[in-house]
């Protein structure tokens, strides 16, 4: 792309000079074509992310996302925007590894500026037994081919001297460290993509509600709109949150419950949080936006939801947990809290994998870990929609792992979705 | 400094003076002003500067939706960012400190972004900063950080205390406006349990602010009236400076208190702030509204304010924002404020009201159909220049702006639930519309119902409705006279020009920022706030939102209704992190369970850890003792070699009674007990439904219909409620009833050689605990000490010849005591968990490490364990292909060779080839020094561990750049026959 | 032979009593307390046994008096409602229960499962509105309620509206609930 | 939120401890043919409906008793609220009953 219409410090100067009249939409508001070969439901960073990959990395010219409200309105415009593959299990680490080394070249792939901030993140442990735990966990990154490091507690005091070393409930006695880790503006990832996938052809169609699919003997023809039938080749769906929702139009139950994670920000503040940090004794997630706003969170609210709003009682559980690993933060005001409907699957990891019918795809049960995954869950999903073979990195993502007992459980939790 | 812009009369209490601060220079006021009131009365017009551009900011308003008049307040570590000074109650020697501007306020060199505007408009950072690749996180990002945020914490730990608190009630007023005062009075008269929440300190909202009486009186002498009587009244909490912040499910709010913000600093104990969670059967929101802006060029000068605002100046506190005060309106309201001037004997410069039907006035010239096309002025505003109806220019000195553009209800706690506001036309603004929560009502001017006698009404009104739900039946009351004027308003969001005009003043959002996003095609309103930011400040867009969807409506040619808004959420205003924390905080974030032999064992010097909610011995260090591992390895060979104790009381014990404890046991574990004989103990597992191991533990059976369980420590809760959910959910035809008895009893483990020597000394005697009458695996309701009942169970987690004794919990101190004397001539040594760590792996035992909720009954060799014959949880899932595959996980003790460490964590390969993830063949669960064997040991898991015994493997730990050649070999280290257990 | 000694829940010897502000917290350690819990198919035989000892029976959320002669639950001698067929009684030993009920209850001693404090004044509804999220500004003598204070399961128990509460706690939890309901009688 | 407990009445939710779907009263027979797919389905597969959600709450802060409480998983109303041990009563007589 030429500078034309391209993303640049220059083009800024060249506009500002001329009034700003040149900029052009970042993405255009076509009607759906009757037909598509890919139509990917739900315009989510993950359904965008996909539409981006398969039109970048497949070469497939004829592709829409079909979203019911406005573009990234779902987790990616929710979420606490931290990236990092610290993951443990085999079926995971290479995925999450994979899609942070996307990250990594992601705005220069797509020409805009996600502000991917590769600051850190710190899980902080509290016992010997949590420290050993985070020790196989480092270890499996590196055999992964990721980054890992194993603070003690005065590595970790002098980079993080405000924890609460001296009068916690539960000791703080170091971290493992992902430096590779840290955070990303969500929204842009959304635009981003859109804006990617936008210039090389894709339709990105918004207020267009999927309800419901046209199966014929068998397989999926295409889907039934708020704007009318739209055939497909093959249909995706990206809809994390209401996957249960979607896919029941096609007569599946899914292992998966839908549940509400808060989320919280505070007032902007002069930077005073190094990266993103973990507190192992509790449930409490904190990290500092590049406007300054405290962006902190922890646990769901441990009741199915849809509602996208959450109750008091784990708002305090989050604050309790953060005053007593950071006093420092008592008196920085949260000016918002808000809610995403997760989907919580069986072991705690997503399904990307086809259908019982045929030309009808699946991607979801994200969990609280979809954004971090956005790039390789588009980029594997566009792989299988494209290939009808799972990625290297997504092969251990089956709708029948549950039954056959290939549960990828990296809390060892079970199959209680809100424990995960 | 003498108080120039300070008038007659107000709501102050001229006999208190106070003293305070603001950027080091000394002012004065009197006890009844705020911060805000204080500083436009000594006339300080700038004080603060704007996020992006840096412009010099005023303050806009006299409430909580202030979003410039932010400041730092107080030092130290009780320094706030942020802080309002519109909601800071003044109090003598009060600091407050500008922020975001270096080095002053008057001169900011940051205002360069200003000159550089045209290249920062809205979301310009997504296009740029993207080459060369590494420069954003090394350049671009440190430079923009710098300049995010606008007050800074202290950074130091904040040294106050908050509390929590629960209120129930029937109806919950929000808000003691003239609506609120009439709903709560309505209601106490009628009985019903009635809390009044206000964030002001004094009651009244806008009744102070304006100049027009109520029956009669002044508004502020009727809101103390009503307010004297509602004390008088025991049904009636009232609770001033508290803010509902939010509303939760089914009627719970959340409403903090600021019991010590308006004194320099709490007395001792005593708490900062209250959240208080009221839940209220109805509730009332009776919030009021805010006055909007226009948009118009350099709007955003200090001296710039809300018509309504300046009316409360002048009005409450008796104070004008200067000598010469313009105003700019749309509606009727912006006349009041020059009446109110005027009367005050301030200078009204001009009203310049858009509308060309505008009404007279007796104080200033009306310029009608005129509009305000710019300002001028340097750090605050000097003069408006004034476009006329017919085209004409005029320009009016003046060093205040009162601005109406017309009033938004207050409708956020409406959509908390995800409400949306409605459109209403006739008065230019959203009122409560769908989804408001339930059992909440909304009176006043919080949905429209502008004029005071309507309030009043409407509070009454909606009180008795509210109450009428709940049964409660409340009488209409004669309402007091008051003003009834309509609202007389005709919409001008913006006025039209080259130059840019403030929507968010605090985030620098501006006309043209909306006009890009529009252009970009970031329409919808959700796209507009993400790229612009507006509304994203710490006002939450209630002064900058209608504005900023009212012209993109314009733009899209959509109505304003189309365009819809963005959702309120809480909290309603700014609140602090540590008020949600309360006092679980610090050490007291969870409980701390204590051991009977606690103070005993501080006593002996012991050091402690933390094993769950429970405070634990970890070992206990002799003279001498230089490391930890030393006293751990004494207390390991003493135990070893002649006997040591142990307080286990931490262990789950549940209380199983009934005819059917027996088939209820073989259900919840995989192996069975209804078999189990009177006076005996079993090792029991228990798996969860999908196979995996949840927790293991003996079993004592008591009687026929009386066993005693115990569980790990960790896993008490959770089991506990586990087998209430078999009992209440699977099995509600069994005869079983269950109790928890892990506090009721302190228990010890003695363990050693001459374990039971020890114990002879305190059994009763006619208690025969001999080999022969107590053997292996026995247990039983015995006594010591003269009659003390008690309970000994033959059980081993060491390996050793062990008992663990079991005595009521309140003499669990006296009894460490006895066991310490009667095991002196053996030299008894107590151990903490180190050495219960260390025997445990040498014996074999699988605790939370090798429990780690992926493991099998099978990966734990333990296969046979899981009965086919019976139906128990977990079994027939246990059977699934993957967890029965032959190259499974399996349990193996690992010894390390040559002096080499075993360390926990550590990856598992085989000693030659390649070690990646693709070889990884298992890990290492436990570690630990042995003494016994002189060798550091570990258990882990390994795939074919049972075949590979012998075979020497590679612990490989990359993390801490350390590896080491291990031998696999079975995890009992320690008497594999068991011949000790049973001497 | 050694002869032991009991120590309060608390650790001390002597139980804790004192009074902050206007309420006055006292540790109370020598009440026995038992667990009575319903067999199946025994409730003919239960309540007989109930009738002659206890009297009448509580209803959910309610304590009620069992000792003749003195009239609600205001002498610390009451049966506490605990569950569905459960309940906790004061001031009987588990031995006695037991010969009482036979085979129609299942009985545990739970004289050391709690530490109780009652905590008495014109303050108290004040103190415990800030401890938990049960209605004690409505308790009556005989209301009675299992709830949560400061992360803790606690019972507690109204002897007198507004004035005289007791309030029950993991013996383990003893200093931290102690160390709430003091934080929180200094808070007011 | 609030939980209206049939024996006690109002309680606040913090007291509650929830484990999922009612769903998981009934637990398949472990020696049926189908047993090893009855069982993956009973413990994996959920409706997880945007409406009326039947599951399982447990007073862990209070009498110990697990409720089954109807709730509308979009608007958070609680629709109903019954003792599971009842329930599970019930449904066993009436399996008996077949």
């Amino acid at each position: 792309m030429g500078l034309n219409g391209g993303y640049s410090g220059f083009r800024i100067l060249r506009e500002g000079l001329s009034g700003n009249r040149g900029w052009r939409p970042a993405w255009r508001d076509p009607s759906p074509q009757p037909a598509y070969d890919f139509v990917i439901v739900g315009g989510g960073g993950h359904g965008l992310a996909t539409a981006y990959y398969l039109a970048s990395q497949f070469g497939e010219a004829s592709v829409a996302v079909l979203e019911k409200g406005w573009i990234g309105g779902g987790n990616v415009g929710r979420n606490t925007t931290i990236i990092r593959s610290n993951y443990l299990l085999d079926g995971n680490q290479p995925f999450y590894e994979f899609s942070l080394k996307l990250w990594e070249g992601l705005e220069q792939d797509f020409n805009y500026n996600a502000m991917v901030s590769q600051r850190g993140v710190y899980n902080v442990y509290h016992s010997d037994a949590q420290r050993d735990a985070y020790r196989r966990r480092g270890n499996a990154m590196i055999l992964h081919g990721a980054d890992a490091e194993l603070l003690d507690a005065a590595q970790l005091r002098a980079e993080c001297p405000f924890l609460n070393f001296d009068n916690a409930r539960l000791p703080v006695m170091g971290a493992l460290v992902q430096r590779r880790g840290g955070t990303v503006r969500h929204d842009a990832v959304a635009w981003g993509y859109a804006r990617g996938a936008d210039r090389r052809g894709v339709d990105i169609i918004q207020n267009c509600e999927v309800t419901g699919f046209r199966i014929q003997n068998g397989r999926c023809t295409g889907v039934e709109t708020s704007r009318g039938f739209i055939a497909a080749r093959k249909v995706g769906c990206a809809v994390a949150g209401s996957s249960s929702r979607v896919m029941q139009a096609a007569g599946m139950r899914l292992p998966i419950e839908s549940h509400v994670l808060q989320a919280f920000v505070s007032e902007g503040l002069k930077p005073i949080i190094p990266g993103v940090i973990t507190y192992g004794g509790g449930h409490f997630y904190i990290s500092q936006s590049d406007k300054g706003g405290l962006v902190f969170g922890g646990d769901i609210d441990m009741y199915n939801s849809y509602a996208q709003r959450g109750n008091l009682p784990v708002v305090e559980d989050v604050c309790e947990g953060g005053m007593t690993l950071m006093p420092m933060i008592g008196r920085a005001r949260m000016v918002r809290m808000w809610g995403g409907i997760m989907d919580m699957s069986m072991d705690g990891s997503p399904i990307i994998d086809r259908t019982h019918i045929d030309g009808l795809y699946f991607n979801g049960g994200w969990c609280y870990g979809g954004f971090k995954a956005t790039p390789a869950s588009g980029w594997c999903f566009a792989h299988l929609l494209a290939t009808d073979t799972p990625h290297e990195t997504a092969t251990a993502y089956r709708m029948d792992r549950f039954e056959r007992g290939y549960m990828i459980d990296e809390k060892g939790s079970g199959a209680q979705p809100n424990q995960h | 400094m003498t108080q120039v812009n300070r008038l007659d009369g107000g709501l102050i209490d001229r006999s208190t003076p106070l003293g305070f601060t603001f950027d080091g220079r000394r002012y004065g006021g009197f006890a009844g002003d705020t911060l805000a009131s204080a500083l436009v009365a000594n006339g300080v017009r700038l004080v603060g500067r704007s996020f992006k551009y840096h412009r010099p900011r005023g303050i806009i308003s006299a409430g909580s939706e202030e979003p410039n008049g932010l400041v730092e307040l107080r030092t130290g570590a009780r320094r706030e960012p942020n802080s309002r000074v519109t909601m800071t109650e003044l109090h003598d020697g009060l600091v407050a400190t500008s922020q975001n501007r270096f080095p002053s306020l008057g001169f900011d060199l940051m205002a360069v972004n200003d000159r550089l505007s045209n290249f920062l408009g809205a979301g310009f950072y997504y296009k740029t900063f993207m080459w060369p690749k590494a420069f954003w996180e090394r350049v671009y990002e440190p430079i923009i950080r710098r300049a995010a945020g606008l007050g800074a914490l202290s950074g130091e730990d904040d040294p106050d205390v908050y509390d929590r608190g629960f209120r129930h009630c029937d109806l919950l007023v929000i808000g003691a406006g003239p609506a609120g005062l009439s709903a709560a009075l309505t209601a106490g008269r009628a009985g019903a349990e009635v809390i009044l929440v206000d964030e002001d300190f004094r009651a009244g909202g806008r009744l102070l602010q304006e100049s027009f009486g109520v029956g009669g009186v002044s508004g502020a002498d009727w809101a103390a009236t009503v307010v004297a009587e509602l004390q008088s009244l025991p049904n009636v909490r009232l609770m001033p400076r508290s803010t509902a912040i939010g509303v939760f499910d089914h009627g719970i709010h959340a409403v903090l208190e600021r019991t010590g913000d308006h004194i320099a600093a709490p007395d001792a104990g005593k708490p900062r702030q209250i959240l208080w969670r009221v839940y209220a059967r109805r509730s009332l929101l009776c919030a009021g509204a805010t006055e909007r802006l226009i948009g118009f060029a350099d709007n955003d000068r200090p001296g710039i304010m809300q018509a309504g605002a300046v009316r409360g100046y002048v009005n409450r506190f008796a104070a004008t924002p200067a000598e010469h005060v313009a105003v700019f309106t749309n509606n009727d309201d912006g006349h009041r404020t020059a009446t109110d001037l005027a009367a005050a004997g301030v200078d009204v410069a001009a009203i310049i009201d858009s509308r060309p039907d505008a009404p007279k006035s007796e104080v200033a010239e009306v310029f009608a159909g005129a509009v305000v096309s710019g300002t001028g002025g340097r750090l605050g505003i000097g003069h408006v220049d004034i476009r006329l109806a017919g085209g004409g220019r005029k320009h009016v000195q003046c060093g205040a702006l009162a601005v109406s553009g017309g009033w938004n209800p207050n409708v956020h706690l409406t959509c908390h639930h995800r409400g949306r506001p409605a459109w209403q036309d006739d008065i230019c603004a959203f009122v409560p519309g769908e989804g408001v929560p339930p059992g909440m009502a909304v009176a006043g001017a919080a949905r429209g119902v502008f004029s005071t006698a309507g309030t009043i009404g409407d509070g009454q009104a909606q009180a008795i409705a509210q109450l009428a739900e709940i049964g409660i039946t409340a009488a209409a009351d004669t309402l007091p006279e008051a003003e009834d004027a309509p609202v007389r308003i005709t919409p001008l969001w913006h006025v039209p020009g080259k130059k840019r005009a403030w929507l968010d003043q605090q985030n620098d959002v501006t006309v043209k920022d909306v006009k890009l996003a529009h252009q970009e095609n970031f329409r919808a309103v959700e796209h507009l706030k993400r790229y612009t930011t507006l509304g994203m400040a710490g006002d939450q867009g209630r002064t900058s939102n209608v504005l900023g969807l009212a012209i993109m409506a314009e733009l899209t040619g959509k109505s304003i209704a189309e365009t819809g808004t963005t959702i309120y959420r809480p909290p309603y205003t700014p609140t602090p992190i540590a008020a949600f924390a309360g006092r679980s905080v610090g050490r007291d974030f969870r409980p701390t369970r204590l051991t009977p032999s606690h103070h005993w064992a501080a006593e002996q010097g012991a050091t402690f850890v933390e094993a769950g909610a429970w405070l634990r011995a970890q070992w206990f260090p002799r003279e001498g003792e230089t490391h930890w591992r030393e006293s751990v390895d004494r207390e390991v060979l003493a135990t070893r070699d002649s006997v040591g104790v142990c307080d286990v009381s931490t262990l789950g014990k549940i209380d199983i009674q009934g005819r059917d404890a027996g088939a209820f046991l073989d259900l919840a574990y995989s192996n069975t007990f209804s078999t189990l004989a009177v006076g005996k103990t079993r090792y029991g597992l228990m798996l969860r439904e999908d196979g995996m191991v949840m927790d293991d533990g003996t079993t004592a059976r008591l009687g026929e219909m009386h066993y005693v369980m115990t569980t790990t420590t960790a896993n008490a809760g959770s089991v506990y409620r586990h087998l209430e959910f078999v009992r209440q959910c699977l099995r509600p035809d069994m005869d079983v009833q269950l109790i928890s008895a892990t506090d009721s009893w302190a228990q010890f483990a003695v363990a050693g050689p001459n374990a039971r020597r020890v114990l002879q000394e305190l059994v009763d005697p006619q208690h025969d605990i001999s080999n022969e009458g107590f053997p292996f695996m026995a247990c039983g309701a015995i006594s010591v000490c003269d009659g003390v009942p008690a309970r000994l169970f033959r059980i081993s987690f060491s390996g050793e010849l062990a008992y663990e004794i079991a005595v009521p919990a309140r003499y669990g101190d006296s009894m460490i005591r006895a066991l310490m004397a009667a095991g002196e001539p053996w030299g008894i040594t107590p151990y903490g968990t180190e050495a219960l760590g260390v025997m445990r792996i040498e014996k074999g035992h699988v605790t939370g490490n090798e429990l780690n909720g992926t493991i099998t009954a099978r990966n734990l060799g333990m296969a046979r364990m899981v009965s086919a014959k019976k139906d128990s949880i977990g079994a027939v899932l246990a059977g699934r292909e993957a967890l029965v595959a032959e190259d499974g996980l399996c349990l193996v003790g690992l010894e390390a060779l040559d002096d080499g460490q075993v360390i926990a964590g550590s990856h598992l390969f085989d000693a030659e080839g390649p070690v990646d993830a693709a070889h990884d063949r298992g890990y290492v669960t436990s570690a630990a020094y042995s003494p016994h064997i002189g060798a550091s040991i570990g258990l882990g898991f390994i795939t074919r561990g049972a075949e590979r015994h012998g075979e020497v493997v590679r612990a490989l730990n990359p993390l801490e750049g350390r590896s080491a050649l291990v031998r696999i070999c079975s995890p009992h280290f320690i008497d594999p026959e068991g011949e000790r257990l049973r001497g | 032979m050694a002869s032991l000694t009991p120590t309060t829940a608390l650790g001390g010897t002597i139980p804790f009593d004192e009074t902050i502000g206007g309420n006055r917290i006292r540790e109370v350690s020598d009440a026995a307390m038992a667990s009575l819990a319903m067999l199946k198919g025994q409730g003919a035989a239960f309540k007989k046994a109930a009738a002659s000892r206890l009297g009448e029976l509580p209803a959910p959320g309610h304590a009620v008096g069992h000792a003749a002669g003195h009239g609600g639950c205001a002498n610390h001698a009451s049966t506490i409602w605990m569950g569905p067929d459960q309940y906790l009684v004061e001031g009987i030993d588990a031995a006695t229960l037991a010969a009482t009920f036979g085979a129609s209850a299942a009985i545990t001693d739970q004289s050391d499962a709690w530490v109780r404090f009652d905590v008495t004044g014109g303050d108290v509804v004040a103190m415990l509105e800030r401890l938990s999220g049960a209605d004690t500004r409505r308790m009556q003598a005989g209301s009675a309620t299992r709830t949560a204070i400061h992360h803790m399961h606690c019972v507690i128990v109204c002897r007198a509206g507004g004035t005289d509460f007791t309030i029950l706690g993991p013996r383990s939890s003893a200093a931290s609930l102690h160390h709430a309901l003091v934080a929180a009688a200094a808070s007011l | 939120m609030i939980i209206d407990h049939p024996l006690l009445g109002p309680r606040d939710s913090q007291e509650f401890v929830l484990l999922g779907d009612a769903s998981l009263l009934n637990r398949p027979d472990w020696q049926a043919g189908n047993a090893g797919h009855a069982f993956y389905e009973y413990q994996y597969l959920r409706d997880n409906p945007a409406g009326a959600h039947r599951e399982l709450w447990y007073h862990e802060m209070g009498d110990r008793s697990w409720l089954i409480v109807t709730r509308d998983t979009v608007t958070h109303e609680v629709l109903k609220v019954e003792l599971a041990a009842d329930v599970a009563a019930g449904m066993a007589s009436g399996r008996r009953a077949k």
